[in-house]
Order: structure tokens, then C-alpha cells, then sequence
């Protein structure tokens, strides 16, 4: 009987071996949280550690963000208490929570994009010397932080023009900057790729061995099993059990995530691919991000894009587009289009799903409807009018295809957990019925239960004989699901592997090393 | 799956949902009747307020074309001087025809003074979007210059409607239709149009997304560019109708009509709970803040407390104070 | 009942309407105190728009007897005073008249062309029929065109040459930087007017800045306090004042009244000269109490 | 670590970086210049230059406050209307006390008009921040109420200054220090106080941060309602300082004294490079704006092409040329 199964039942939590014990630094006893009438968290009690890294794990909408906010200050628990050090603490901000040595790295980006990386890192408490802002000695110590945690920016950069991945490693070096007694991420690595990672996970390991108490939350298993000392599932809002992280394999952590037997993550492959070109791109050329890029994806191929963060894929793509400028000879179904905005995209039947959905992708203060139909707002309502009806029909419809989890379709899209916010982004783009679709980071912030079914997504996709370009992160889901993988590095395409070369360490070496000796292609 | 049975009852939800920030200007709206009341019975005469609610109507019809504008995420300055502009060009147009056309000169007049609203939305829109200046100082330019067009175009002084058209066409504004002024019909009738536009129809959608984030926009097909010029253009032709129904009420143009209008509009606008950072537009709202408005320089006129000089203070508190109820009635 | 006087007139907003707005409410008072059967209601407004809404807010609310009234633009306010007429009101009009001449029961103006061709004749005379002459007018409204065309006419065929005329909104503030770039911008002028003794101040405080010694005459009109002192104190640069006295409000006010309660019906046109202020008579031009 | 070693050609990329934006308002004013030159020589005498320039400084100090209250985020458009009521209420204590302190009336008035602005910029913020009401309405607000205030003083007419301090306070605005004028100096000094707090303290960095994203500001533990009510009242000391250099000029106060120049305030700060909706402010480019606005408006006197009527359009078009030449030259 696995581990997993016999906590099925009892909530007990499974003893502890092996990992630092002591009295708890953070203390949540029977913490509920209710927005309104609905109910997100209820009755969650748990004991954090001094040196003790604490995974969080559950489904899309299971309360984890929420939690976490919770226990930094940035909302109030509807019932429960919190305690430090035996005392009982209230927080009504989080810099109340700060100041008692509480940080917390949000799942989605919350910096000023108007400011500096060094402005932000050191908002509300910077360095001064005699009164006046010391500079110098900011950018110094910013550019420490973040070569520490391989983060190449420049201090000075506005934060409005630093890449995703580089918001990301910023807003984690904020919450390193000051000493903490504990430190929480929030699904650091969702922008992340396979070096800026392992550094923080070797940052992380560092904070452990200084008694520092760290919470994780990541969908991305392997991560927390290679990381935690426990590992404590939410499903609905209510804790399953905690569970000693190195006794859990990934298989035990998503079953019980589920509450159920998991299918196979990737989709059996179907060989739909055909030789008969759907999007052919040449020389694209994108000022500062890609030169002389040229690709072309077939009809039933899904076509993966491999590299590092700043590779310049999704710049590729936004100039291909014509979200940016950039230049490029376009062929679609044989016939040369030209493309000036994403509107001629949509018309010419591309879809595209931007990796920044916080940003780009959706209207936050808006309602699910209205952000679900507003690429397809042409072809979803002929004619001028809205028809609101077709419109709540194919909301349900996208809620139930894609699982949205939600308490009430009334909600705003901002008001939606971060992976389900996802899923209704990916609703939105598909509503346009195109005939290929790009997708840049598929299913950033998705948990494993949905990701096998966007996946499948993908799969039946191409099943109906269109074209798929997924941009990922991941390696191994690019491995997973695509007939065949570019990879970019600096901005042009180092190489192309399918088939038997399609390995994570191929796809490596092309992405990292100056000259690659791959062995490139391989047998369908 | 569960999200499928929650979702009945929630749609239900918000059909009887009863929104405060909606109700605001509307609850303010009877607060200022209750209180004109009290301070003079005469406030709430049927002929009163039916002068009150003509009155409003020039600003509720400009206010009407302002809420797109705003809740695009701009701004316009220039709609009081563009009523001067548009409102002379128009006299202008009639006086030129009159001899050749008869009364006929009224309707392609009016034609004229429509198309000149648009052209001058357009410019304003063209001006803001792809010239890509602040929308403050791009309509304060043009604010300038529409001004300044009309004082040319009256050597300083007044052009006014040639006497033959002046009967013909008083019932625009003085006029009533089963008993209800001309002046209110129009401006219901702009509102609904705005209202359907802006609840109802695909643009209403693009330039609220427009408002909310402009990156979300572009990155959903919808051109930025297009829909905010539309608004622009929008907000010239509701100029427009304000001013062909404000020339037969002073039967002249001159270089101070219209002045100030800009502030009031926008302020109308704000009132009926529209923010002025983008986003969200309150036809209806905009509408009941531009009674408002009329009503608190009616209630000054009417109300004998208040020294001559300090009329513009008492004005400036009630506003603030109506924000103050709006915002914490919530 | 009361017999009641609506007296409608700009609001204050530059030294001569605040004048008016003096004057009136000077008149109301007295008059209330005076008669217990008349009441007097002053309403100011800050526009032509304005004030056609104050005249429909008025005679919505209560029958009025008589209405005094100085409208913004003749235009304009023809037809609601018209409207008001219709009902019965006595309409006493001020200053400007309206289009339609017959609706006046009693009118009482000033004369803005006066304004400008007196104070013409008085530069041709002192600087001998020929000079360079600098120009700030107002707002363009039809008083501030109407004393430019009095001024213009009246120059016409002498060697006076007028050098630059802009607006300077009857304010003080904008009269002064306006003068400032006209002295940078001529390098000999002989006199300076002003339409408006508001702009005459900033106008006079520019000269005395530059220190130059070109310029004559610095001439304004409407009759301010402070320049009927200048003329009084015999200044040389501003021995002369044209009145456009904001008092003739309270003249028209208590003539209505005389209509109204008196047994003398008093109807017809009034025309207030606007003949030069000199050191000989400005002593009864002189109100140091009045905010003009 | 090896990142001190890396950080050193970051810091110097930002020293040797030219950057266009910052650039922009000091070329158009070199632009102008040039123009200016071709169209009348005199433009750049010393007399003229000194005379426009000492013009813009009342602008350039209320623009300064503007900057701040900008940058958070705000908008202020009562401060015209505030310059005449503190100037009002200085000249009247300023009488007052003058049978009792002779000329020590003077600093004493000064003190008296810096405690008004002080507390005039915090009733904008508070109404603004904890009453939550959107600047633009809110300071129209207080806009009508400063003014009628000021009416109400004057009587609708002026206050002047007794005459026995007028000589002696007149070196204010007149008098010249090493050659160079007065408020231009006091323009300089206030300019210099406002980038060192703007840039080089911590609340500059809060002001900056509550402008550019009110929750991360407020996730960072800064008090959006704090950084901003000082934001206004920072103004209200900027609007009272340059009301005491204005009151020498004509010696009195009048209910139109500083009419408008709440548009002129922010339209110098947005030709400077400062954008409305928040976070970034340019001090330094809100004095070139000033002083651009001050000689376009002279240019157009110096020159002859443009009737009289039309000097508000060419002004207009200028500004809105000076702004696409400013985006463009990027
Ligand atoms: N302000 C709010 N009002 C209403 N519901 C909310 C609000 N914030 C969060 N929720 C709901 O609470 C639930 C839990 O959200 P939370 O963000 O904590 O999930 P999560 O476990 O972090 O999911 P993910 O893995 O997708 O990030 C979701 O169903 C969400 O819709
Ligand atoms: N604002 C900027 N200015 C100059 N160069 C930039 C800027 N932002 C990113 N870059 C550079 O552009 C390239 C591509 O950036 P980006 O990180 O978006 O690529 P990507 O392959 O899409 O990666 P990911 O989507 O995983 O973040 C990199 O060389 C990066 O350093
Ligand atoms: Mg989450
Ligand atoms: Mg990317």
C-alpha cells in the first residue's frame, strides 16, 4: 500500500524523520477563508519549521496562492489564527508580515514596470546615506542579488522592458534582499528554464542550511521532490494530510493531488503529420531579438520551440505577428500573406496565446465572457450586435472543455487561480478557430491533472488537421508532445532535432553551447 | 463536473444583483430633489424641472460621446470650443444658403454641422492615437485652435442666424413632442443609441478593452488605434447634435459660447461613476451626473442663501460632497 | 404681495463686472430696506448660456414684475427675454441692447463706441495727429469690438498708427506680459490704450519696469477708482479717463422701481454719455468705496 | 561575489547613455530659440530673454509642485485659483499688520501665505486620498471654491498691497541679484529642492512607485495615502511661494489673478517629459516646458504673420507639434 493511499483516509499527518525538528517559526491553526458566500480555504492547520523546506502542493484553484497571501499579510484569514515564536500575530499588510521576518515571491509578477530592477528591489526601504538615496550603493548590491541568482539584467534597466524570466528572478531577489526567518514561493519557476532554476533551487538549499524556514509551491513535481523536507496537499480549499517529501514519489504526489489514478501525462502519439506545408516563415528578422529566422510547421505537426530564457523566441513570434516590429516573408496554405497586426492574424486563421497572460493575455477587472470572446469578438458575434446568450453557452462550454475551476461564473478573470486564469486564456485563443495555433508556454502555472489535458488538447488539435507550434520551457514536455523541435539560441536557430535525437541533453547543448555537435534529425 | 451545476445560480446572481457604484448618481440625483425641495417647493414645478432637464441636455448629449472617450481610456478638452466652432460654421452655412434654399437651408445645415463634428473628432482622435500625444494636451491644442477658429470666423464678435430661419427653427430647442421637450427627446435618444453602442455591440466591448489594458487589446486583434479614433469620432458628432440644438436657443455664435463645457462634461461623466482611468463607461450614469449638475446651478439660482460671489464654492462643495456619498455608499 | 424686480447680470469676473455686481447688489439692498412691498433678486451669471438658464430658473419660479437686466450679448438674449416680456414682466434692459429694440420698456446704455472714439480724439489732439500707438483689448465679446471700432474710425485719415493690437482678456496680469513684449518688440511708441482700466494697471507696471522714455500717453476707460485718482493727482502719463460707470446698473434699478411703484411711468431709451474725465471734473467720478 | 565586479559597466552604460526622452524638451526649447531668432531678432535680446523668462518662473515653481503630485499619480487644478487666493489673503494680512509692524509685515505675510499653501495642498490631498475621489473632479472642486473664496474677498473687485510696503516688497519680483532677476533665482532655488527631493530621498522613490503601481507601492509597505496628500501639500508650498513672488508684480490681487494657469501648469509639465498617468517625474524638464510655453506665447507678439484672432491656434498647433517632434525624435 502506497503512502498516498493509506493517508487517504485518515488526515493524520505521517511522522517525520530525518528533517530538523523544533518549535515552529509560523504556526496556522484551523485558518478558513471566505470571499463572500464562497468558501476557498477551510479549517487548514500547519506547523512551519526553522530549516525546513515546506512544498505545498494541489490542483489549479486548490487555495495555495491564497493561503500563502494569508500567512504574508496581503489578506486577512476569515477565521484562525497565526503564530511566531508561541505568540499569536495579526497581520493586516504585508509589511507588517515582512517586518516579523515573513517574505513572500508572487505567483504572478507585482512590480512597477515605470521603475528600475534596483527601484523596485529596494521599494519602501532604501539604502541611504545621510538622508539622500545612496545609489551606488543600491545598483551595487542589486546587481549582487541577482548575479547570484544568474540574473543578467541591468540594474538600471526599466523593469517594463526586462523579459518575463527577468521580472521573475527580480521579484525573487526582492524577497531575499532582507534576512527572513521565512521565505515563500509562490510557483517561482513558471517562467523559468533549466539554469536560472537550478540556481534557485541552490539558493534555496542555501537558506535552508541557514535555518531559514522556506515554503514552495510549484507544479512542477520533480522540482519538489528534488527540494522538499514535506510536502502538505490542499484539494478544495481543505488539507489531504503532510507528508515527508523524500517518501512520496510523483506518481504517490499526483494522485493525490487528484484524488484519483492519474492517465499517462503525454498523449499517445498519433502520426497525423503530413508534408504538406501549412505556415512557412523566411528570414524573419526581429531588431534586437532574431535575425534570419526561417521555419515551416505542416499540417497535423505539432512543432516545438526549444532555448533558454532570452533566446528571443516569443520575440520571434510577437514580430511575426506584427505585435512588434520585425520583418518577414510569410507563406500560409501556400499562398504569401502579409501580417501587420494579430488582428490579420486571427483572420488569417493563427492563433496566438501570449506567455504573459497577467499582462496581455486578459482583462483582469473583467467578467469570464467578455475576456473569453474578445480575439473572436468578429467571428463569435456577426453582425454588430453581442449576442450575450451564444456568449454564456460557450463560456459553460469552455469551463467544462477546459475545467475551469471557479466558484461562480459572475467572477472576474483576476479573481480566477493563476493556472485556471491559463486555461481560460488558452479557451480564448482557440475560440478563434484557427488553423495554427502558437502557443508560447502551454501550461505555464497548470497542474499535472490539466496539463495531460491540455496536452491532449494539443494533440486532438492537429488531429483535425492543423498546425501547432508550442514554445516552451520545458524541455521534457516539448519532448513529450512534439513530432519535432527548433531550438534557438541569441536569437537564430542553433538546430533541429526529432525523432530518436529529440533527448533533453540534445536540446541542451543546442540551446547553451557556441558550437553544437549534434547529431541533428533522426527516424520518424 | 461541479463548475457546471454552480454555474446556474450564479448567472442568477447577477441579474438581481443591486450595485451600489451603480445606483450611485442616480441615488444622489434624488437626494439633490429631496433637498431643492426643502429649500424652495417651487424646485420640483414641472416647469422647472423641465427647464432644468432641457438645459441638461446639451452637456448629457456631448457627455454621452465624452463616456466613450473616457472609458477608451482618453480624454477630450476641446468639446466646449468645438461646440463654438461647430455651432458658427453651422450658422455660417444656413445664413450662405438661405437665399438659395429657403428653409431647406436648416436640414442640409445641420448635415454640414454633423459632418464637421466628425471631421473634428476625427482630427482630435488622429491627433491622440497616432500622433501618440497625451490626450490632455492634444485636445488642450485643439481646444486652442477651435477657439480661436471661431473668434476668426466672427472677427470677435457674434454671427447670428439669419432672421428668415430663426422661427423655423426654434422648435429644435423650444419645441415640445407629445408634451415632452425637443431638446430631452434628442438626448434620450442619443442615449440609447450610446448605451446600445457601448452595452450592446462588439465596439462597445473593443473600447472597453481598449480602456482596461491596451496590451490585452492588441494582443486579442483588436486595433487600438481604430477603436480609440472611433471614439474621437463619436464624441464629434455628439458636439455636433449638441450644437445644432443649441443654436436656435441663443440663435448666435460667438467666441465664449461653450466655454467651461469641457470641465462640466467631465464632470458629468465622472459623476455617473465612469473612471477616468479607462475602462468602464456609465451611459446612464453619465446622464443622471449631467442632471446633476444642471440642477445644483439651478438649486443656486433658485435658493437665496448663498452670496453671489460664492455661488462657484457652494457648486464645488456639492460636487465633492456627491463623490463623498457616491464612493462611501458602496 | 410683493412686487418683484429680477436684476440679471454677469458675474463678476473682471473689475467692471464686479462694479456691476456692486452696484446692484448696493441697489437691492436699499431698496428692500426701503420699500417693504418691493423685492429686489440679483442673479449673476458667468455666461451668456448662464444667464438665459437664470432667466428661465426666475420667471419659473415666481411671477416677476419687472426685470432689470444687462445681458452678455444682444444675440443671444434677445429671444428669452422676449419670452419673458410674453408674460407680462416690465423689462428694463442695460448696456447692451437687444436685437429687437421694441422689447425694452426702458433702456439704459452706455456708449462703448463712445469709449473708443473719445479717448481717439484725445491721443490725436495730444500728440499732434500723428504717433505710433500700441493697442490691448479684451475678450472678444461685441463691447470690447465696439470700443476697437470706435477707436479705429475715429483714427482713420490722421497719421496716429496703430502698430499692434492684441487680446489681453481684461486682465492685468496678461495686460502686463503683453505690454512687456510690445516695448520689446517696438523700439519708439508714443501712447498706449488699453480698453479696459484693468489692463491699464499691468500696462502702466510693464512701462515702469522698462524705464522708457518714449511713451506718452498710457490711456485705459471704464472709470476705475485707482486711474480717476491718477487723473485726480494730475499724472502725466494718464491725465485722462473715459467713464463706463458699472453704476449705471443701480440707475436703471431704481428707475424700474420709480416705473413700478411710482406714480411716474417711466419709459424710454436712456443714453449715457461717455465724455473725457479730466483733472477739472474727475472728483465726481471718484467712489473710493466701490471695489471699481 | 562576483557580481561587484560586474556591476561596474552597468553603472557606467547609465552615465554615458544620451537619452532622447530626457532630451526632448530641451531641444524644442533650443528649436525655439532658433526660430524665434529667425522670425525677430529681438527675441534673443537680453532684455527680452530676461523678461520671459522671469515670466515663466511663477509657472515653473507651481509647475515644480505639479511634478511631484504628477509623478504619485494625482492631478491638481485648483492651483491657479490658489496662487489668487493666497495672494489675497497675504496682501490682507500683509495690511493688517502693517500699522503694527511696518515692512516686517513682509516676511511675516510671507510665512502666513506658506502656512495657506501648506494647508490649501492638504485639503486637495486629503480630499483626494482619504476621501477617494478622482483628482480631476476633486480639484475642479476646490478649484470653484479657492476662486469664490477670492471673490468673495475682493468683493468681486481687487485687494492691493498698502502702499508702504509696495516699494520695498517690489524687489521681489523687479529687483536683480548679481545681475539676475529675482523670481528667476527663487525659480532656480525651488527647481534645485524639488530634483534633489524628487530624486536623491526616499520619498521621491515613494512618489515614483505610488504613480507607477499603487498595489506594489502598497505591498511595499508605503503608504499611498501619505506619499500623495504630501505630494499636494508639497504643491501647496510651490503655489504659495510663487504667490508671494507674484504679488510685487501688480501689487494686488484679483478674482482672475492666475486664470487657467492650471492648464499652462500641466501642460509644462507633460511638454517636460513627465506622463500623466504617473510614475516618472522630470523636474527638470517641467522648467524647460515653462519656459517654452512663456515664449511661444511671446514669439507670437514679436511676430507679425498671425491675426490676433488666431494667436490661440497657432499656439495650439505649436504645442501639438512640439510634443510630436518631442515622440518622434526618439
Ligand atoms: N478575491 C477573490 N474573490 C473570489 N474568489 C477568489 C478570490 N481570490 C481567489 N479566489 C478563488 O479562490 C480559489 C483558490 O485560488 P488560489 O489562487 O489560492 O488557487 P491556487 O491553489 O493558487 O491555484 P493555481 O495553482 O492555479 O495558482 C480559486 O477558486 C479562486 O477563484
Ligand atoms: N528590453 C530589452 N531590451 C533589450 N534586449 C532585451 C530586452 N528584453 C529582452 N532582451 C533580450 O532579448 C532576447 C529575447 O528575450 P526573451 O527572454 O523574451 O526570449 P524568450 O526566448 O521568449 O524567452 P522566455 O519567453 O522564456 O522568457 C534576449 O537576448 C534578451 O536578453
Ligand atoms: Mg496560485
Ligand atoms: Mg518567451
Amino acid at each position: 500500500m502506497s503512502i498516498a493511499a493509506r493517508l487517504e483516509g485518515d488526515h493524520a499527518v505521517a511522522p517525520v524523520a530525518g528533517v530538523p525538528v523544533g518549535p515552529a517559526v509560523l504556526r496556522a491553526e484551523g485558518i478558513s477563508k471566505r470571499y463572500g458566500t464562497v468558501t476557498v480555504l477551510s479549517d487548514v492547520t500547519l506547523d512551519i519549521l526553522p530549516g525546513e523546506i515546506h512544498a505545498i502542493i494541489g490542483e489549479n484553484g486548490a487555495g495555495k496562492s491564497t493561503f500563502m497571501r494569508l500567512l504574508s499579510g496581503y489578506v486577512e484569514p476569515t477565521e484562525g489564527t497565526l503564530s511566531m515564536a508561541g505568540g499569536r500575530v495579526h497581520f493586516t499588510k504585508p509589511d507588517q508580515a515582512q517586518a516579523a521576518g515573513i517574505a513572500l515571491v508572487h505567483q504572478e509578477i507585482l512590480l512597477a514596470e515605470a521603475l528600475t530592477v534596483t527601484d523596485n528591489l529596494f521599494l519602501g526601504r532604501e539604502l541611504t546615506r545621510g538622508g539622500i538615496v545612496d545609489d551606488v550603493r543600491m545598483r551595487r548590491v542589486a546587481a549582487a542579488k541577482l548575479a547570484e541568482l544568474g540574473c543578467e539584467v541591468s540594474p538600471t534597466a526599466l523593469v517594463g522592458a526586462i523579459s518575463l524570466a527577468d521580472r521573475q528572478l527580480v521579484q525573487i531577489a526582492r524577497a531575499l534582499l532582507d534576512e527572513h526567518k521565512v521565505v515563500i514561493f509562490d510557483e517561482p519557476t513558471a517562467v523559468l528554464t533549466g539554469e536560472e532554476v537550478e540556481r534557485l533551487l541552490a539558493v534555496i538549499f542555501e537558506l535552508k542550511a541557514r535555518g531559514i524556514a522556506v515554503l514552495y509551491i510549484s507544479h512542477r513535481l520533480d522540482e519538489v521532490q528534488r527540494l522538499a523536507d514535506k510536502v502538505t496537499v490542499l484539494r478544495d480549499g481543505k488539507m489531504v494530510g503532510t507528508y515527508p517529501g523524500h517518501m512520496l514519489t510523483q506518481t504517490e504526489m499526483a494522485r493525490v493531488m487528484v484524488g484519483r489514478e492519474l492517465a499517462a501525462l503525454y498523449p499517445q502519439r498519433q502520426a497525423v503529420r503530413t508534408d504538406q506545408p501549412m505556415l512557412s516563415v523566411r528570414n524573419a528578422v526581429v531588431p534586437g531579438f532574431a535575425q534570419d529566422v526561417s521555419f515551416t510547421v505542416h499540417k497535423g505537426e505539432i512543432l516545438g520551440f526549444a532555448g533558454m530564457i532570452g533566446a528571443g523566441r516569443t520575440e520571434l513570434f510577437e514580430g511575426i505577428l506584427g505585435l512588434r516590429p520585425g520583418t518577414a516573408v510569410i507563406e500560409l496554405n501556400g499562398s504569401p500573406i502579409q501580417i501587420h497586426s494579430q488582428r490579420e492574424a486571427v483572420d488569417a486563421g493563427i492563433g496566438y496565446l501570449t506567455e504573459d497572460r497577467k499582462g496581455k493575455g486578459l482583462l483582469l477587472q473583467e467578467r469570464l465572457g467578455p475576456n473569453l470572446t474578445l480575439s473572436a469578438l468578429a467571428s463569435f458575434h456577426p453582425g454588430i450586435i453581442l449576442r450575450r446568450a451564444r456568449e454564456a453557452e460557450a463560456l459553460t462550454q469552455a469551463v467544462a472543455d477546459y475545467d475551469i475551476r471557479l466558484k461562480s461564473l459572475g467572477v472576474k478573470a483576476g479573481q480566477l487561480s493563476g493556472g485556471n486564469q491559463q486555461k481560460l486564456l488558452l479557451a480564448k485563443v482557440l475560440l478563434t478557430n484557427p488553423s495554427v495555433v502558437i502557443i508560447d508556454e502551454p501550461t505555464r502555472g497548470i497542474d499535472i491533472a490539466n496539463k495531460a489535458q491540455i496536452y491532449s488538447f494539443i494533440q486532438d488539435l492537429v488531429g483535425q488537421g492543423k498546425a501547432c507550434i508550442v514554445i516552451s520551457s520545458e524541455m521534457q514536455e516539448l519532448i513529450g508532445i512534439c513530432d519535432r523541435v527548433l531550438v534557438m539560441r541569441e536569437g537564430v536557430i542553433s538546430g533541429e532535432v526529432w525523432g530518436e535525437t529529440m533527448t533533453e541533453s540534445n536540446i541542451a547543448l543546442l540551446a547553451t553551447s557556441e558550437r553544437a555537435h549534434v547529431a541533428q534529425g533522426g527516424t520518424q | 463536473m461541479t463548475a457546471l451545476t454552480q454555474s446556474a445560480p450564479a448567472r442568477n446572481d447577477r441579474q438581481f444583483q443591486f450595485s451600489w457604484t451603480d445606483a450611485g448618481p442616480f441615488l444622489a440625483l434624488a437626494v439633490l430633489l429631496v433637498v431643492g425641495f426643502a429649500v424652495n417647493p417651487d424646485f420640483l414645478s414641472t416647469t422647472n424641472l423641465g427647464n432644468v432637464i432641457t438645459r441638461s441636455a446639451y452637456v448629457a448629449i456631448i457627455a454621452v460621446g465624452a463616456t466613450f472617450v473616457i472609458s477608451s481610456g482618453g480624454l477630450d478638452l476641446s468639446v466646449g470650443s468645438m461646440v463654438a466652432f461647430i455651432a458658427g460654421i453651422t450658422i455660417m452655412f444656413m445664413n450662405m444658403m438661405v437665399p438659395g434654399l429657403g428653409l431647406w437651408a436648416i436640414p442640409v445645415g445641420m448635415a454640414i454641422a454633423l459632418l464637421a463634428g466628425l471631421l473634428c473628432g476625427l482630427a482630435n482622435g488622429l491627433i491622440v492615437t497616432v500622433g501618440r500625444i497625451e490626450p490632455f494636451i492634444a485636445t488642450l491644442g485643439t481646444m486652442g485652435i477651435f477657439r480661436a477658429l471661431i473668434t476668426y470666423m466672427t472677427d470677435g464678435g457674434t454671427i447670428p442666424i439669419d432672421r428668415s430661419l430663426r422661427e423655423a427653427y426654434r422648435p429644435v430647442y423650444f419645441g415640445t413632442l407629445g408634451g415632452i421637450p425637443v431638446p430631452i427627446l434628442i438626448s434620450a435618444v442619443v442615449a440609447l443609441l450610446g448605451a446600445f453602442v457601448l452595452y450592446k455591440t462588439k465596439y462597445g466591448r473593443k473600447c472597453a478593452a481598449v480602456g482596461a489594458n491596451e496590451d490585452v487589446a492588441r494582443y486579442s486583434g483588436i486595433s487600438v488605434i481604430k477603436t480609440r479614433t472611433v471614439a474621437y469620432v463619436i464624441q464629434g458628432a455628439c458636439v455636433a447634435i449638441a450644437a445644432v440644438c443649441y443654436v436656435p436657443r441663443l440663435g448666435a455664435a460667438t467666441p465664449t459660447t461653450g466655454q467651461l463645457w469641457e470641465l462640466q462634461v467631465i464632470t458629468a461623466v465622472v459623476i455617473g461613476g465612469t473612471a477616468l482611468r479607462g475602462g468602464k463607461g456609465r451611459i446612464w450614469g453619465t446622464i443622471a451626473g449631467a442632471v446633476i449638475l444642471e440642477l445644483i446651478a439651478n438649486l443656486m439660482v433658485l435658493s437665496d442663501f448663498v452670496s453671489e460671489y460664492l455661488v462657484a464654492a457652494v457648486q464645488g462643495v456639492i460636487i465633492i460632497i456627491a463623490m463623498l456619498v457616491q464612493r462611501f455608499s458602496r | 404681495d410683493k412686487k418683484v424686480i429680477a436684476v440679471s447680470i454677469p458675474a463678476a469676473d473682471h473689475g467692471w463686472t464686479a462694479g456691476v455686481v456692486y452696484h446692484a447688489q448696493a441697489a437691492a439692498k436699499e431698496i428692500n430696506a426701503a420699500f417693504p412691498d418691493v423685492e429686489v433678486v440679483v442673479k449673476t451669471s458667468p455666461s451668456a448660456a448662464d444667464q438665459v438658464s437664470a432667466l428661465e430658473d426666475l420667471s419659473a419660479s415666481r411671477k416677476l414684475n419687472a426685470l432689470v437686466i444687462l445681458p452678455y450679448t444682444s444675440e443671444e438674449l434677445t429671444q428669452p427675454v422676449k419670452a419673458i416680456k410674453d408674460m407680462g414682466t416690465f423689462i428694463t434692459v442695460v448696456d447692451r441692447g437687444l436685437t429687437d429694440a421694441s422689447i425694452q420698456d426702458l433702456y439704459l446704455a452706455g456708449d462703448n463706441i463712445a469709449v473708443g472714439a473719445n479717448t481717439a480724439k484725445f491721443m490725436i489732439e495730444k500728440l499732434g495727429g500723428k504717433g505710433n500707438v500700441v493697442v490691448l483689448r479684451g475678450i472678444p465679446t461685441v463691447i470690447d469690438d465696439e470700443r476697437i471700432k470706435g477707436f479705429e474710425d475715429t483714427i482713420k485719415g490722421t497719421d496716429l498708427k496703430v502698430l499692434d493690437i492684441q487680446y489681453a482678456h481684461w486682465n492685468s496680469d496678461q495686460a502686463f506680459k503683453l505690454m512687456q513684449d510690445y516695448l520689446a518688440k517696438h523700439p519708439h511708441i508714443d501712447a498706449v490704450w488699453a480698453n479696459d482700466d484693468d489692463m491699464l494697471l499691468g500696462v502702466l507696471e510693464a512701462v515702469k519696469q522698462s524705464g522708457r522714455t518714449d511713451i506718452k500717453l498710457a490711456l485705459g476707460g471704464n472709470g476705475m477708482k485707482d486711474i480717476v485718482k491718477k487723473v485726480i493727482d494730475g499724472d502725466a502719463m494718464t491725465p485722462v479717463e473715459t467713464p463706463y460707470p458699472p453704476s449705471m446698473i443701480k440707475t436703471a434699478v431704481y428707475m424700474t422701481v420709480a416705473n413700478l411703484v411710482g406714480q411716474a411711468p417711466v419709459r424710454g431709451h436712456v443714453k449715457l454719455d461717455a465724455p473725457l474725465i479730466t483733472q477739472a471734473n474727475a472728483k465726481e467720478y471718484y467712489f473710493p468705496d466701490s471695489p471699481f
